[in-house]
């Protein structure tokens, strides 16, 4: 925990965008309990952006703050650019995350990428 | 903010008589033992003291005591030395699924030598059963290591018994007790084991001290090699001050060990009690009864380790935790997934113990925190929202 | 009575400042630092800290740097762990025939394990022909292991010529250096060696660490094996307060090197006149001038060690002395014997070691009581009778 | 050293009887200086007693309190009786001695056995 940035502690230790939305556009679930780290995204899609965002996570300090700054970089993004945001860059607005915590823990994007794909495919399907 | 500390097993203070007991060997009475001359003579006597006390406290022979820089270093002279010195009776040893790293590790490079090694299960409570080490002992068997207590859930195995299953057969039989001595009773005598590895910080002792209890009679191979300290098992000039340390350590704990135990346990039980009656969806982990007094391993449903750790950390509380997150290697505990504890809840394990600054009053704070701290990482958690939902519907 | 230590080889006061550093780590900041919370912070950047003390003692990189319990330990996993993670590469292993016993002693286990040594010979000051060595070189040495200095001689290795013939046939090169490191300069990088020892007790340290240097690269498998400290290759809770110990010492003797050397010269070389001037039949062992600045070694003719020793000791004056009756192996230093010392001689050297609290004001005293001692045990010497006997014969 | 007894260390400090006898009636040499003690006795003899003894010892402090110990339990004794000491009795007489100075410098009561051996070959060859 001393090796996380001031940046990961804040959100740590104030996760902004908590909860699960009701009736979402697109959800997206990444991780699982036994490799310790789970995300459970949920957007509101607008105009192709992303309206509203939220997350649920089970996961260690660096997982809880990834999940937390995913859900500020995303949140009013147009779709496109939201899926362009990396784990790295993730990782990097946090200023970085301890060595060990990149792979397992980094999977923030990816909660989000899936979201919106969902989204996507509800949408495909209904057109 | 109140600073409370529940982790004593990663570490504690060394006790303030054995600091001073060490001090002056290191600028003032700094000679080495081995000197022919009158600088030897006073740490000379230090070792030997310290020799008797640890000795004393586990009821052994003080000439059986090699003073080794650890646990870990104790563990590895004793499995490897004894696997060295005796491969030609045979290359088949037996442990446990619960055993530190420091037994399981160096198994793991003795396969690779052409050892095989059979690694006992345990039943939900961490307990080895004697009747699975009956099993297990072959023709080709010449050690067994089990651990007399596990650090983490505090499980205690019933020495005893499985040293009279390792007789019968004539296997030479090693304890890891680093998690034991200094908290219950602990005799060689009585539990007959031929070796045993113990750890003077886990006393109150120095960090860097232990040894190893080595009967007379058992061979093992140094991994030290050099000058003839330690009867030529551990070469190196003698670390007089931290050995000093260890005997004053190992010398007040045979004193005090009751009252220690007795105080701790009134604080765990105390400490389970009330958490247990605050906070829902808790387990207790390791046996309810047979445990070392000192220790408190739980796990709190539907939220990850390291979180609550930070959490409490940040309210003034350290504790461990058995989640993969929170270990070197990232793995969840082993010792948890050993007795069957589903991995949600192994990632979720919080190891407390009691050491000598924990008040009872501090209690209704711990289980504050402890019920806040869960409260609002559960309120955040997939599986927590999952359950409720569930519980819901089947409502 | 006054007392005079000269045998700070043996063991030397922790530096004032160095216990001072370590003091706070026993008992105040006494935090695990594997610890996922606060009380492994401060633990933790303390091991960093030293860590890149020592490293800059010896011109290294910072993660080379693993700690390890004594110098004896270092050289066990330097030239042990590297043979047995290496093995496939070649089995043959070259060293000098001066080495401390914690490399020759675990050569002789590698030995029975089926490798084989090559001890180069030293000539009559100790030194190790480069020539020898590229002879000694086969195409299955994997590893050359020679020291810096020797520290009953005080001779300094042609480290950096060595390093060179090895690195032509691609050979690891690894150098005891604890009894160099804190009294000559040494860097890693400059010299090429690709693992070094120290060891901190050697430079006002505490007893009990060590370090080993291993270049990034270079493969060597753990002695004590576990949890994943110093990167795999240490298992163990560090040892913080001594870590922090090595680290400070090493800090101050990086500082002070030059001054140090300077003034243990000093003193050395003066008394090597006064005791040269003052009584006959001495002899000088070990090189004139490539010896490390602390160190003399002289024989007295016609008198054991032990007697001579145990006199100045009586007279409050430390020192050692290479014969049979004051090793703990009984057998008379193998690196006089190396060196072509006769057997006599060797009896009768005496390993004078310069110190903190040596004065040049002193020398007239120790000068004094060793020519005391020096003619009372010749009085009572068969041998010196003899002598005397003879050159009134021949006069 | 701290493990000889005050005895020995006060016969080391002080030694007995040291030196060579001119013309002695018997002579005896044990050890070398590569095993690191070396001891020479020489006696005098009369009536078949030990009239005199002297010896020259390079040793340890062991080989040097062992040469004086046997130097005085010998004076006065008849030469049957000195050749009953042993040198366990010696030791016992320093009130003990380190288990590893037992063997290679406890050759006090060979040394003057050799003398008194000495003596009596020259005797011998005389009558
Ligand atoms: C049972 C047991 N064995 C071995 C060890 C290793 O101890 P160390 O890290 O001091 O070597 C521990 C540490 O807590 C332990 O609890
Ligand atoms: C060159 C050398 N190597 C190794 C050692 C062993 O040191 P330790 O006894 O601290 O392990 C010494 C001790 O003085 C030494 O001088």
């Amino acid at each position: 925990m001393p090796e996380y940035s001031d940046k990961v502690m804040e959100h740590f230790t104030k996760p902004r965008n908590i909860g699960e939305l009701e009736n979402p556009d697109g959800m997206g679930e990444v991780g699982n309990p036994v490799c310790g780290d789970m995300m459970k995204f949920t957007i509101k899609v607008k105009d192709d952006r992303i309206e509203d965002v939220k997350y649920l996570t089970f996961g260690c300090g660096a997982a809880i703050a990834v999940s937390s700054m995913v859900s500020e970089m995303a949140k009013g993004k147009t779709l496109d650019e939201a899926m362009k945001i990396t784990n790295k860059q993730v990782a990097e607005e946090l200023n970085g995350l301890p060595g060990n915590k990149m792979h397992c823990s980094n999977l923030g994007a990816d909660a989000l990428h899936k979201a919106i794909e969902d989204y996507r495919a509800k949408v495909n399907a209904d057109s | 903010m109140k600073k409370i500390n529940l982790d004593y097993t990663a570490a504690a203070p060394v006790d303030k008589e054995v600091l001073e007991k060490m001090i002056p060997f290191f600028s003032e009475y700094y000679g080495n033992p081995s000197s022919g001359h009158s600088l030897g003579e006073i740490p000379r006597k230090a070792l030997q003291e310290a020799r008797e006390n640890v000795a004393g406290l586990i009821g052994a022979d003080p000439a059986a005591i090699i003073f080794t820089a650890s646990a870990s270093e104790a563990n590895n002279l004793a499995v490897k030395g004894f696997a060295k010195a005796n491969m030609k009776k045979g290359k088949h040893i037996v442990t446990s699924s619960v055993e530190h790293f420091s037994i399981l590790n160096q198994l793991k490079t003795l396969k690779k030598e052409g050892f095989s090694v059979t690694e006992l299960p345990v039943d939900n409570y961490g307990l080895v059963n004697p009747a699975d080490l009956a099993e297990a002992i072959t023709d080709q068997t010449i050690l067994v290591s089990i651990q007399a207590a596990n650090p983490e859930i505090g499980t205690i195995q019933p020495i005893k018994e499985l040293v009279a299953v390792a007789k019968e057969r004539d296997v030479v039989f090693h304890t890891d007790a680093a998690a034991a001595v200094g908290w219950i009773p602990i005799d060689v005598q009585k539990l007959g084991v031929d070796m045993l590895s113990l750890a003077g910080d886990q006393f109150y002792g120095p960090k860097g001290s232990g040894a190893l209890f080595v009967k007379r009679g058992v061979r093992v191979m140094p991994l030290i090699e050099g000058g003839i300290q330690e009867k030529g098992l551990r070469a190196g000039t003698e670390n007089v001050a931290l050995v000093a340390g260890l005997g004053e350590a190992a010398r007040i704990a045979a004193e005090q060990l009751e009252e220690r135990a007795e105080k701790a346990a009134a604080f765990r039980d105390r400490l389970k009690e009330s958490l247990f009656n605050s906070i829902p969806h808790l387990q207790l982990n390791g046996h309810p009864e047979k445990r070392v007094p000192r220790n408190l391993n739980i796990s709190v449903s539907f939220v990850e380790g390291e979180a609550l750790l930070m959490r409490l950390d940040m309210a003034g509380i350290n504790v461990s935790s058995g989640s993969s997150c929170t270990s070197q290697a990232l793995k969840s505990s082993h010792v948890l997934t050993a007795l069957g504890v589903p991995p949600e809840l192994a990632q979720g394990s919080l190891q407390l113990t009691a050491g000598p600054d924990n008040k009872i009053e501090d209690i209704p704070y711990i289980t504050e925190q402890l019920a806040d701290v869960a409260s609002i990482l559960r309120n955040m958690s997939p599986l927590y929202h999952q359950y409720m939902k569930e519980a819901k519907q089947n409502a």
